[in-house]
């Protein structure tokens, strides 16, 4: 069973659900922090953006406006970091206006109904 | 088993009960804590969308947080189970992980 | 079974940390090892020693450090969320050069990678926050 | 106008909007004690009670289980405080199957569309 | 000139605009800052609320918030006006009271 | 016109605190009196001196305190909040028996009469909170 796999100290398959917008708290920031920190740890990384998530990848942001750190660029460093597996959920996009030519970076785009497979997939799930 | 999906918030301040129901299935659970607490009482605009979620989803109450908020007698809706803190960690224990919904 | 628990909000606030409180007390009675609570975020303001509640009122920091001293539970604040809401050790007073420190007893300040280490090596992880 | 009265150190009228749930957040708790203080400045108060706000005076809590401090009953005390003015709408006590027999003091039950009426007679609003 | 109500939630995660803009009416305006200004852009999910609200109130959105979530380009929705921080305290004064829905 | 602010959010965590700042700077260089910042709930913790946020972040602390210092804006944290939380100036800790304080230059601890008072007196009233 899945336990004992994992109690063996293996790869463990971590999935980053992210479901907040980028500036209004620091959820966004700290949780990428947590990723990248993550990523020395040689585990199974995967993201995926879904509801208001999905902003925190929308090119153009200017957080210097508002004096914010502007971490969007980071984004793109991820693909360094060995983190591949990005996951953006097609209905929150369109709930918002928004496509993947609004992305800073390529994404996989997954059905709202492929969301459950995802989660099953992993093994910790971190949501801030 | 599945995911242990945990609600915090009212359904009646925030969109996360809905949107975590929309994306979990066959296998996965659900507990209401917190000011999540409260949409597990019979009679409230929020019955009808946990009801759907209980035809595949099994629906857990933070008994301790209903009391704190004063539905220690009230009627809950039948697909849904009041479990103390005990019973709290008898389902992170048996189900495969736990999604905190924030 | 190794649980590890990670807290997001500060205390009184939210009711986030008192869920965490109630639900390790109850996973230790349980029997399981709770090997660490994480404090992220907001979470580090839990560990300070300068709160003073009404007395009417539970002592939030007091309960923690207690579960810390009696049940061994590891209590570990993210360095760098203490940097940004002023949270403060010998250390890191030492390091950035700050007059004071907040910090109680049974806490200790940790990077980041003790909450992937606590994910990676408990069985369950049980996030709790706004 | 407006203006010109308050400048003056007139009575202020002031309407405190509680929208949250008693327990989950501190700011039920510490919205009432604003309330209390106003009380003695001799100003003009009402309380309105909307949305999740109208749990904080649901009957029989019991706080205490989660070992927080019980201030439901503090509400019954308004009166002594010359609070006399609370209002709850109708439309948030249905919503979640509440009526006014189960709340902890007497109300003055308004229709939604009231609020912008009670809202427009107030010089200060606060919410938490 | 009536209330000037703020709102800084994003509509498709908390339910705080749709709370304010059923309680307003003529003569009050709405502000929308931090995580609510995003909903001011043309083609998303709340487009129909706030034309609807525009019918009677007057609708403002923070435009350094849209700025800082890439949105400085965007179109808006024809019933919102942009405004700065000058604009923010030059509502605040023309108005008679200020309403934050938090 | 004579203007009163409410913060009701720690720093950095949640926008309040930055919004609030941008509006009370804005408001000042239209020429208006912004008589009072009123920091309530987790808004107390704007206070703290102890805060090394990183590098190439604005730092929340600092920019309130060169407000109350350049602009004689009248900086206020809550005292039952404060308790709470664990902000602490010397007359907190020498009340409540603390070994050290923590409030930054610029801000006082006094009480929520302070808030009802700037209400009262102030022609607008504008809060920022989550």
């Amino acid at each position: 069973m899945e336990d004992d796999e994992n109690q063996g100290g293996e790869i463990k398959k971590f999935l980053y659900v992210n479901r907040r917008q980028p500036h209004g708290t620091v959820y966004a920031l700290e949780s990428l922090e947590t990723v990248l920190i993550g990523a020395a740890f040689d585990q199974d990384v995967s993201m995926l953006f879904i509801d208001d998530g999905v902003y925190q990848l929308k090119k153009e942001q200017s957080p210097d406006v508002m004096e914010f750190k502007n971490f969007s660029k980071t984004y793109k460093a991820l693909e360094m970091y060995d983190v591949e597996k990005v996951f953006v959920e097609r209905e929150s996009l369109e709930e918002r206006g928004l496509g993947v030519d609004d992305l800073l970076i390529d994404v996989e785009v997954i059905a709202s109904a492929d969301v459950k497979a995802l989660v099953d997939q992993n093994d910790v799930i971190l949501s801030f | 088993m599945g995911t242990l999906n945990i609600v915090n918030k009212s359904p009646f301040e925030k969109r996360t009960l809905d949107q975590c129901l929309k994306r979990i299935g066959e296998g996965d659970s659900v507990l209401l804590i917190e000011d999540a607490s409260v949409s597990a009482v019979l009679g409230t605009a929020s019955a009808e969308l946990l009801l759907n979620a209980s035809k595949q989803s099994k629906l857990y109450v933070l008994g301790p947080d209903l009391q704190a908020r004063g539905f220690a007698d009230a009627t809950l809706l039948d697909s849904i189970e009041s479990v103390d803190y005990e019973g709290f960690v008898n389902l992170v224990v048996t189900h495969d992980r736990v999604h905190s919904w924030l | 079974m190794k649980l590890a628990v990670l807290v997001n909000e500060g205390p009184y606030q939210h009711q986030a940390s008192d869920s965490a409180f109630q639900f390790v007390t109850a996973a230790l009675a349980a029997g399981h090892d709770v090997m660490r609570v994480f404090f992220y975020h907001d979470g580090v303001n839990n560990g300070t020693r300068l709160t003073t509640p009404p007395q009417d009122d539970r002592h939030i920091q007091k309960r923690w450090t207690s579960l810390a001293t009696d049940n061994k539970v590891d209590l570990v604040l993210c360095v760098a969320a203490c940097q940004r809401r002023g949270l403060v050790d010998d250390g890191e007073a030492k390091r950035n050069a700050k007059d004071a420190t907040n910090i109680a007893e049974g806490f200790r300040i940790s990077g980041l990678g003790q909450l992937v280490e606590a994910a990676v090596e408990a069985d369950r992880l049980v996030t709790f926050g706004d």
